[in-house]
């Protein structure tokens, strides 16, 4: 195992991917057709709402979706590994961990509580046949030592005796120490505050840096997609719904979600009059529509249309979107996409005062 | 598959080759590993004719109670008047260790029976049939004298039964001073009294005597044992070693009947004493290769005794009509098949010995066959009413019969829950009530917390013993310094509260003050007091007996052969007695 | 109008393994909130929001200090009488799943304190029914939905927004809203914030916000006050707006720097400050309670505790030795 | 730390122990009935004459206790300091602590025995159920543990006897062992105490299975559905590994019940021991309360009480030791 | 959403009957929970009504005693010639009304302590809960094998009575803990914040969440109920009801011999079968517990 991390940054296609969660009302999809490209070198942020399907979609980069749901359809490629989707057994196992690394969601609670870290680093070494254990524990010291820890404390505590900042960076620490050049954090800074979520995210883009990965973050919390992320997709119902070059798609959201989104952020300067919430609320695996447009229930820019048809996706440079609105003012030859500022207008106009936005979150 | 044979192949320690004879200690359910190997402990690891020796073994004859077999003493000269008895020992008897049997041994042993008051060796001044003096005549020759002032016609049997063990084991046990204490005990006032105190003080000291080995002059001595199993082996030294069958006996442990049972239908046991057997188990047991049994009598007999001082038992007519209500044919076939019989009248005394007691007087009494129409008859004339099928109270009340029984004796629950059903499809109202278990029981009858419950009866061979259970404490009478007294119903544990004196045959006696006479009466005596006890028993009614029980013994002949006879006099003694007699033999 | 003075509030855990810590999660607060008013209190996690928040609904109790409702102080009173002071300040809770209980409707929930509202002042049983209806549509529900429901069915907005119902059943004066926003879906966040803003500017209910997430403080309104609570002291208070805008202590500043920046939409202030080392509860020093943390600590402030007040030159009370203004907020392209 | 939580468990121990003595020192005395009236009978019966049977009992009056209730009080309690439990009635002359101790033996042996193989076993199909959970082997597993949990132990053990006593007598149901081995260290008296052990041991880990297979289960199924195993699996750690964390994890809030129902083992087998006369603790509790030995009943009340408040600290102490969370401290809170 | 709207005045009877409608739904879920509903039915019907269909005093037939089973009789006859069957159905109403009044009152005291020294906490908490420890550390049979010396538990109100009182300590610490655990949850500090009563909270909020857990108990209470007294009959320290199963249990073994002889042994396995039935029914209700007083589980 080699210390200095050559830079081999894998490519990541994941296409026409599929996941269904077997329920009392049959199988129903929770991500339906994805298509995703994570360039190698870049970290890429997926945003959604809780049970757009974001813990799904990371999962199944790691051919990892717990039963009742399985994936139904689609591939993930990976340079180097192939098609995830197809790896069973050894093989998926050795994957795992020594090219893909995953940073749980709830990461505070990703280590045995009654193993110290550094047997659980141990454990991962002879898992994946590492020869120089020393090496490991060496690495994994520097790591820590580079996320500002003190690395032999630390590989000498117990879970329950890191703070949720410490145990999300060890929760790093553990996926990248293997040299995996792929890593997918789901949710690595909910529930930790402000200060700790900063620290996270910086460590995260400088390690990401230094070790030239493919990183894949999830959040619900658009504010750090945009800190960390250089592309960005949306996902809204199983969907990806945009995505594109981060810089590109917040200053120009074009998808109505991702521009009622950004809106509904609460920021610390400019109008707050300007902010307003979504209406409706974010569909579960049941609400789903199955035909048409995931988010025409709450979209202000619904035509008949969208009630059966898929939207189509619609490219502007390297980003799209999937929305027959933003299709067809590209048709109209409106200049790209409506700008949020025109979206407002809409929203305007149809006169939805705070309170009965939100009565039509019932509907 | 059972182990019965496999130790034998498996080399257990003792002289193996010889019979292993394998038993059941009968008087004394549950082995203790923690018992002291001492006769006098109710849990000592002493087995009766095994290790723990008699000065002689009672032959349980049915009308004398002082026929014996020969055990420690060889032989014995009883003085005409009962008033002392000389005991010869074996002259080459020796202890296990190879010490011999001495005179000096007897009445060490004598001493301790004083402090534990047996019958003959009592130190309360006046006890009856209690012996006032102990004489070593020579080594092997004792002689022990009745304290005439109070005889007693079971004195030999008193002195037969002490059990003898070596001085030179237990001697720290007594002070040397012990004969001049006991002196000084059986006279009066306050020294005498101090003197009583002091042996008896001594009772728990003997009780509680742990010798660390068994040194026996029986049989056999104690090898080792478990909780539920304990290995004797022989006694080399013992005076008939040579005719003794089996080299070894096991004893086993039991806590209930079931267990007896298995043992029976593995084929496990050469001999078990008796036990109440559901007639199913016995057709098992009996298939069983070698297993038979032998009949003898049993001295016992199951009584339904009346609270008198309760409505309406009080009523003689009632207690009459219940007499001929109660199917004891059917009652004994449902709860003792094998082990009963049923009576075939009330008189207080066993069917057999009351045949020899009573002769042709028996035929006289009143059977109490089943009779329903004398029933009704009888409850007529106590006043009680028929009432749409139901009986009730002279005062209209409805009769509600509850017959107590001890939760634990299965049997007898089982003929009280018939007697119910009996008198139940009788129209009287019937139900049984059981206690827990049986002091408790016997603290509730003694309260006369009951109506109806059952009692045993007719505990012999000494006829006084037969009607003390009729006439004695439980009934109001009782015996203090010679004399007798009669308790109100209701005190001092006078719970059946029968009338002080009865009618029969036109004259009024006092049972309980016949039956003290049985004590010291003798012969014809004897026999005419019986007769008018078993009428008045007959007449009135204190109870009405069920069933006369039969010792059932178990044997199985496959390895030992020798086994006494059905109706045999031995039958009462354990088999460690029949071993010693020299009478079991190896197959 | 409640006030409080030098509020403290001790843990000690009682038992167990742990027999004996302390844990001081108030040092002296004061606050002051007026009728109608707004307060938000700021901090990192642990370092004592809840804790006020609660002793100020009267759910915990504190060790010294006095709080003042109106005019009355409680500490005088016997627990008895402090209850209807209490009843008017009502808390919301972080977590709307919790909050209702699941084996009622919402129909249920609400009744229970209406009726005893009803019986209190009063009132009609007829009024019980009209009032929750009236209340969820308040809150924009829509009873006909929501009434038969039980909790489950519905979402985590809907479910906050019957907490605040509830509520207001009792024409509380002042709602306590301890992360009330934080478990609910980004899209539906703000539809809280703003129902909260209503309240106050239609019910005139005064609302303490508890949040670590400055940015959302502004929304309960624009008058609202900031209190900065770093380790149960508090160390910067002022207006929201002055503070967002011109934060002097370096703890506020670091709080304010770590809120993303859109980039794209947004630049990251210049002089984004950074705490050197994490958050230490345990650690005692005789000093400012965030020297340790303080990119710039001087020797003065490892022994000296400075207290809150109005420094020179700053419209904000703040407890900082060395205040000074940095710029440390994200600002929108284009306005600089 | 440890040492205080031990002092502060041992004093609340010593005061419970006080307290249940004291309890049932007076219902022990309050239960009725005289001990020497069921002698005086027994010995009637067995043909001794009444005068002898009487004077027989009154030797055994020298064994009771004597005094007022309150005296008799007093007296036990302090022979109780001394560690002296008093003399048994039922077999005087002998302490009631060697009674008990003899006794005792032979109740851990085989329940602790049973507890153990149950205890294993249990655990190893409740790992299993728990993985099969949702297949029909893993309800059948379940439904069979519940009610094995759920049937009484006399129920079981009537069971067992009906089947090895009469349909098939292949086993002894009664006794510890045969005599005729010399007790030591050899094979034929070790392979009788076995058999002998078997139906007890047997029917003890028949009843206590069904608890272990419910609670391994449950505890397993928690312990999946902890984030921690996912996030094993999804760093590629092998199998085995991810299997022991799961074990390891489920495993110990078991360990605390496996503590506790040892304590409760003491008092545990009346019904066995009842229905296949093993000679221990039940048996002689039995015995003692049909006889009012009220020094041994008292005695085994104590011992029962005392082994479940020991249980409970070890128990206690145990978890301490093993779960880092409440070594230093965290998990208390 | 397009579910029907209820009224939101008059749903109390609409809610009941929703009630009964999804446990009616859980039932059907898995048929082994119709298989125990049925079970536990079947045992309480022939608890209320199966003695109405013999007469009293049963009849008995003394040329056949210890009879192997047959269409008259199924199950065999006992000593006395009784159909056991006929003994098992009229015995049990005995046998399930003293467990009903077990259960009632352990978990009527359990419930009552728990939620108390929960609810309450500090001084009373501590005294309560060292109570229960206490009484969790006496030795339960070995006591009421003593008790039944003491007291005769004639009727079944007592034998009831006497094990409720012995059985609630378990269900007292659970139940404490449960409050103490649902105490923490932010509704019932509102309802506190909102100054409902503690009645209301006790009952209305803190009871029904805990309604499963009560629920569970209470049957396994019956259960235990069952096997304390049947028990106690077994051992023979009980009074004597010929009908009764323990002392089926008892006379079978102690008396006929079922463990040595397979004559008896119909006798011993009928009331062996109704406990094991029993007990599988119940346990079988008992996996539904959870979900049938669970809103969301139930309409799942
Ligand atoms: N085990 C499961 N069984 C059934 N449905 C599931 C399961 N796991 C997830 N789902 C459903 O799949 C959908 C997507 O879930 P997922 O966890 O991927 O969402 P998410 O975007 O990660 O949400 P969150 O922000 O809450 O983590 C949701 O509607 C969820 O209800
Ligand atoms: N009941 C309690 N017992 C002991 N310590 C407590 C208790 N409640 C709170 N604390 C401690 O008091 C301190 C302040 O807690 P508090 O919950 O008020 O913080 P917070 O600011 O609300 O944090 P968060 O942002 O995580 O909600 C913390 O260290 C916490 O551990
Ligand atoms: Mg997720
Ligand atoms: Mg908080």
């Amino acid at each position: 195992m080699s210390v200095t991390p050559e830079k081999k940054a894998p490519g990541v296609r994941v296409s026409g991917l599929s996941v269904v969660y077997r329920t009392q009302a049959g199988e129903l999809p929770a991500i339906s057709g994805i298509d995703l490209d994570l360039v190698p070198g870049t970290i890429t942020g997926v945003v959604g709402e809780s049970g757009s399907g974001k813990s799904t979609l990371a999962l199944s980069l790691l051919n990892a979706v717990q039963p009742p749901g399985r994936i139904s359809a689609g591939s993930v490629e990976i340079d180097g590994l192939g098609d995830v989707v197809k790896l069973r057994g050894e093989e998926l196992r050795k994957a795992r961990g020594r090219h893909i690394g995953y940073v749980f969601q709830a990461a505070q609670n990703s280590l045995n509580p009654l193993k110290t870290v550094g047997k659980q680093l141990l454990d991962l070494g002879r898992s994946h046949d590492v020869a120089d254990l020393r090496g490991l524990v060496r690495e994994a010291k520097d790591l820590l030592g580079r996320m500002g820890m003190d690395g032999a404390r630390v590989l000498d505590s117990h879970q329950h005796e890191l703070s949720g900042g410490m145990r999300q960076r060890v929760g790093i620490m553990l996926a990248l120490v293997l040299n995996a050049h792929l890593v997918v954090l789901d949710e690595p800074t909910t529930a930790l505050d402000m200060i700790t979520q900063a620290t996270i995210l910086r460590i995260v883009r400088e390690v990401h840096e230094e070790r030239g990965l493919t990183t894949l973050v999830i959040t619900h919390d658009l504010g750090v997609v945009a800190e960390v992320a250089d592309r960005l997709a949306v996902m809204y119902g199983g969907q990806v719904v945009e995505q594109g070059p981060t810089m590109e798609v917040l200053s120009a959201p074009r998808h109505p979600y991702t521009q009622g989104l950004l809106q509904a952020i609460p920021r610390l300067v400019g109008d707050i009059d300007e902010a307003r919430a979504l209406p409706g609320r974010p569909p579960t695996l049941g609400t789903i529509p199955v035909r048409g447009c995931v988010f025409r229930d709450r979209c202000v820019l619904r035509m008949d249309v969208c009630e059966t048809e898929k939207p189509p996706v619609v490219s502007f440079g390297t980003s799209i979107a999937l929305c027959h609105a933003v299709e067809a003012a590209g048709r109209d030859g409106r200049a790209g996409s409506p700008r949020a500022g025109e979206i407002q207008e809409v929203v305007g106009a149809q006169g939805a005062t705070g309170v009965h936005e939100v009565r039509g979150e019932q509907s | 598959g059972s182990t019965g044979d496999k130790p034998a192949a498996s080399g257990g320690s003792g002289g193996s080759g010889g019979g292993l004879y394998t038993t059941i200690d009968g008087l004394k359910p549950g082995l203790d590993v923690n018992g002291p190997i001492n006769p006098w402990n109710p849990k000592g690891n002493a087995f009766v004719g095994l290790n723990a020796m008699r000065i002689a073994w009672s032959k349980n004859h049915m009308t004398d109670p002082n026929q014996f077999y020969p055990g420690i003493a060889e032989s014995w000269e009883i003085a005409p008047d009962n008033s002392s008895i000389t005991l010869h020992l074996h002259p080459d008897n020796k202890w296990s260790d190879g010490k011999p049997v001495t005179a000096e041994d007897v009445k060490f042993s004598i001493a301790l029976a004083y402090t534990q008051g047996s019958t003959a060796f009592a130190i309360d001044p006046g006890a009856a049939g209690a012996a006032s003096e102990v004489e070593v005549v020579d080594d092997k020759t004792v002689k022990i004298t009745q304290d005439m002032d109070n005889p007693s016609v079971t004195f030999v049997r008193g002195v037969m039964d002490s059990y003898i063990v070596p001085q030179h084991v237990w001697s720290s046990v007594l002070t040397a001073d012990f004969w001049d204490k006991l002196k000084a005990a059986r006279g009066e006032g306050a020294e005498a009294e101090k003197a009583r105190e002091e042996i008896t003080a001594l009772s728990e000291k003997v009780l509680a005597f742990a010798p660390p080995k068994d040194v026996s002059a029986g049989p056999f001595t104690l090898e080792r044992m478990n909780p539920s199993e304990a290995l004797l082996v022989k006694n080399k030294n013992f005076y008939n070693a040579a005719n003794v069958g089996p080299d070894q006996v096991k004893l086993l442990n039991y806590t209930g009947n079931e267990q007896i049972w298995n043992y029976l239908i593995a084929g496990k046991l050469d001999n078990a004493p008796f036990t109440a057997v559901p007639a199913d188990v016995m057709k098992r047991i009996s298939s069983t290769p070698g297993n038979g049994v032998i009949k003898g009598y049993s001295p016992v007999s199951l009584g339904m005794a009346f609270n008198q001082a309760k409505k309406p038992y009080d009523n003689v007519h009632v207690r009459r009509g219940l007499a001929y209500l109660i199917n004891r044919d059917e009652i004994t076939k449902i709860a003792s098949p094998e082990g009963g019989t049923p009576a075939l009248t009330t008189t207080g005394i066993h069917q057999k010995p009351a045949a020899e007691w009573l002769g042709a007087d028996l035929a006289t009494l009143e059977p109490y066959k089943l009779d329903a129409a004398k029933a009704e008859e009888e409850f007529k004339k106590a006043g009680l009413k028929k009432d749409g099928g139901k009986w009730t109270l002279p005062d209209g009340t409805p009769w509600k019969f509850t017959v107590n029984v001890p939760a634990p004796f299965s049997d007898w629950i089982s003929g009280a829950k018939a007697i119910t059903s009996q008198l139940t499809e009788a129209g009287i109202d019937a139900e049984v009530v059981t206690t827990a278990d049986y002091p408790l029981y016997l603290k509730e009858i003694a309260e006369g917390k009951y109506d109806v419950g059952f009692w045993l009866i007719a505990l012999g061979p000494a006829p006084y013993n037969i009607y003390q259970r009729l006439y004695g404490a439980s009934n109001g009478w009782s015996i203090l310094g010679g004399k007798i007294k009669h308790a109100e119903p209701g005190k001092n544990g006078n719970w059946m509260g029968g009338p002080e004196t009865i009618e029969v045959d036109g004259a009024k006696v006092n049972p309980g003050e016949l039956t003290a006479k049985l004590n010291s009466a003798s012969g014809d005596e004897q026999k005419k007091i019986i007769g008018q006890l078993a009428k008045a028993a007959n007449q009135d009614l204190p109870v009405v007996q069920l069933w006369d029980y039969v010792n059932t013994q178990f044997v199985n002949t496959n390895r030992f052969s020798g086994f006494p006879e059905n109706d045999s006099d031995l039958l009462r003694q354990p088999s460690g007695v029949w071993i010693q007699l020299g009478m079991v033999k190896k197959q | 109008m409640i006030t409080g003075k030098n509020i403290t509030k001790t843990f000690r855990q009682r038992g167990g393994v742990l027999a004996g810590r302390e844990v001081r999660a108030l040092r002296g607060v004061d606050f002051a909130i007026e009728k109608g008013g707004a307060a938000s209190f700021i901090g990192e996690s642990g370092c004592g929001k809840t804790t006020l928040g609660r002793i100020i609904a009267g759910l915990e109790t504190h060790d010294s200090g006095e709080i003042t409702i109106d005019g009355t102080p409680m500490s005088p009173l016997k627990p008895r009488h402090r209850e209807p002071y209490f009843r008017r300040i009502q808390l919301i809770h972080q977590d709307p799943y919790s909050a209702l209980n699941p084996t009622r409707t919402i129909h249920q929930t609400l009744n229970a304190p209406l009726v005893l509202r009803a019986r209190q002042t009063g009132r009609p049983r007829s009024w019980v029914d009209e009032r929750a209806e009236e209340l969820l549509a308040l809150v924009g529900l829509d009873p006909a939905y929501v009434l038969p429901r039980y909790p489950h069915q519905l979402s985590g907005g809907m479910r906050q927004r019957v907490v605040i119902a509830r509520a207001l059943t009792v024409d509380p004066d002042m709602l306590v809203a301890d992360e009330a926003v934080s478990m609910i879906d980004v899209s539906l966040r703000l539809g809280i914030l703003a129902l909260l803003k209503d309240l106050r500017e239609r019910l005139g209910v005064s609302v303490l916000f508890i949040t670590h997430d400055v940015a959302t403080a502004r929304y309960i309104g624009d008058d609202g006050e900031l209190y900065v609570i770093y380790r149960g002291q508090v160390v910067e208070r002022g207006h929201v707006e002055t503070i967002i805008s011109a934060p002097v202590h370096p703890y506020t500043q670091s709080l304010l720097s770590a809120i993303p920046v859109l980039h794209g939409l947004e630049q990251p202030g210049e002089q984004r400050v950074v705490p050197t080392e994490a958050l230490d509860e345990s650690h005692h020093d005789a000093g400012c309670l965030f020297a340790r943390r303080c990119p710039f600590r001087t020797e003065r402030c490892e022994s000296e505790l400075p207290v809150l007040g109005h420094g020179e030159g700053t419209p904000q009370e703040h407890a900082c030795l060395h205040p000074e203004r940095r710029s440390v907020v994200a600002t929108p392209i284009g306005r600089g | 730390m440890f040492a205080r939580r031990l002092a502060g468990h041992l004093a609340r121990g010593l005061v419970m122990i006080l307290v249940v003595t004291t309890v049932s020192f007076f219902v022990i005395r309050s239960v009725p009935g005289d001990p020497m009236a069921a002698r005086y009978e027994k010995l009637v019966e067995q043909g001794m004459s009444p005068g002898a049977a009487q004077r027989a009992v009154e030797v055994l009056y020298g064994f009771a206790p004597t005094g007022g209730l309150w005296q008799q009080y007093v007296d036990y309690m302090s022979g109780l300091l001394r560690l002296d439990l008093g003399q048994s009635l039922l077999v005087p002359g002998v302490s009631v602590s060697t009674v008990l101790f003899s006794a005792a033996k032979w109740t851990v042996l085989p329940v602790l025995a049973g507890t153990l193989l149950s205890f294993l076993i249990g655990v190893v199909m409740g790992v299993y159920a728990a993985i099969r959970r949702s297949g029909r082997l893993g309800d059948i597993l379940a439904i069979s543990g519940s009610l094995l949990h759920g049937v009484p132990q006399y129920v079981l053990a009537l069971l067992l006897g009906a089947v090895f006593t009469t349909l098939l007598p292949i086993l002894p149901t009664s006794g510890t062992a045969d005599i005729m081995f010399e007790p030591g260290f050899n094979a034929g008296y070790i392979g009788s105490l076995i058999e002998y052990a078997t139906l007890p041991v047997l029917t003890y880990a028949l009843a206590s299975y069904g608890g272990w297979i419910l609670a391994m289960k449950s505890s397993v199924v928690t312990v999946l559905g902890d984030d921690f195993i996912l996030a094993a699996e999804l760093r590629g750690i092998k199998r085995g590994i991810v299997f022991r964390y799961v074990a390891r994890n489920a495993i110990l809030p078991l360990f605390t019940i496996l503590a506790l129902s040892l304590g409760m083992l003491f008092g545990g087998a009346i019904f066995i021991e009842r229905i296949f006369n093993y000679p221990g603790l039940g048996l002689m509790l039995i015995d003692g309360i049909n006889n009012r030995d009220y020094a041994l009943m008292g005695g085994a009340f104590l011992l029962i009480t005392a082994a479940i408040i020991v249980a409970n600290i070890v128990a206690d102490l145990f978890y301490t030791v093993i779960d880092p969370r409440v070594r230093s401290g965290e998990g208390a809170a | 959403m397009t579910a029907p709207v209820i009224a939101a005045g008059g749903g109390r009877a609409a809610l009941r009957r929703n009630f009964w409608r999804g446990v009616w739904r859980v039932l059907k879920r898995k048929p082994s929970r119709m298989v125990g509903m049925v079970i536990v039915l079947g045992f309480a019907f022939m608890g209320a009504f199966g003695p109405m269909f013999y007469p009293d005093p049963l009849p008995r037939d003394t040329a056949a005693l210890y009879a192997p089973p047959s269409w008259a009789h199924p199950f065999g006859t006992d000593f006395e010639g009784t159909d056991v069957l006929s003994l098992l159905v009229t015995g049990s109403r005995y046998v399930l009304l003293t467990a009903l009044v077990t259960a009632v009152i352990t978990v009527v005291l359990g419930a009552a302590i728990g939620l108390f020294a929960g609810f309450r906490r500090g001084r009373w908490d501590t005294v309560l809960m060292r109570i229960t420890d206490m009484k969790l550390t006496i030795p339960g049979l070995p006591l009421l094998l003593v008790l039944s010396t003491i007291w005769k538990f004639t009727s079944a109100f007592e034998m009831g009575l006497v094990l409720g009182l012995l059985g609630w300590g378990g269900v007292a610490r659970a139940v404490r803990s449960q409050t103490l655990s649902l105490r923490e949850r932010g509704f019932i500090e509102a309802a506190r914040g909102l100054g409902l009563s503690t009645t209301h909270i006790i009952g209305r909020e803190l009871l029904p969440s805990m309604a499963p857990f009560i629920a569970m108990n209470m049957l396994i209470a019956v259960t235990g109920a069952v096997y304390a007294q049947v028990g106690l009959f077994f051992l023979g320290v009980l009074p004597f009801e010929a009908n009764n199963w323990g002392v089926m249990l008892n006379l079978a073994v102690f008396g006929g011999g079922a463990m040595s002889s397979p004559a008896a042994l119909p006798y011993l396995m009928a009331p062996l079968l109704a406990i094991l039935l029993l007990t599988l029914g119940i346990v079988l209700v008992v996996d539904a517990m959870d979900e049938i007083f669970n809103p969301r589980l139930r309409e799942e």
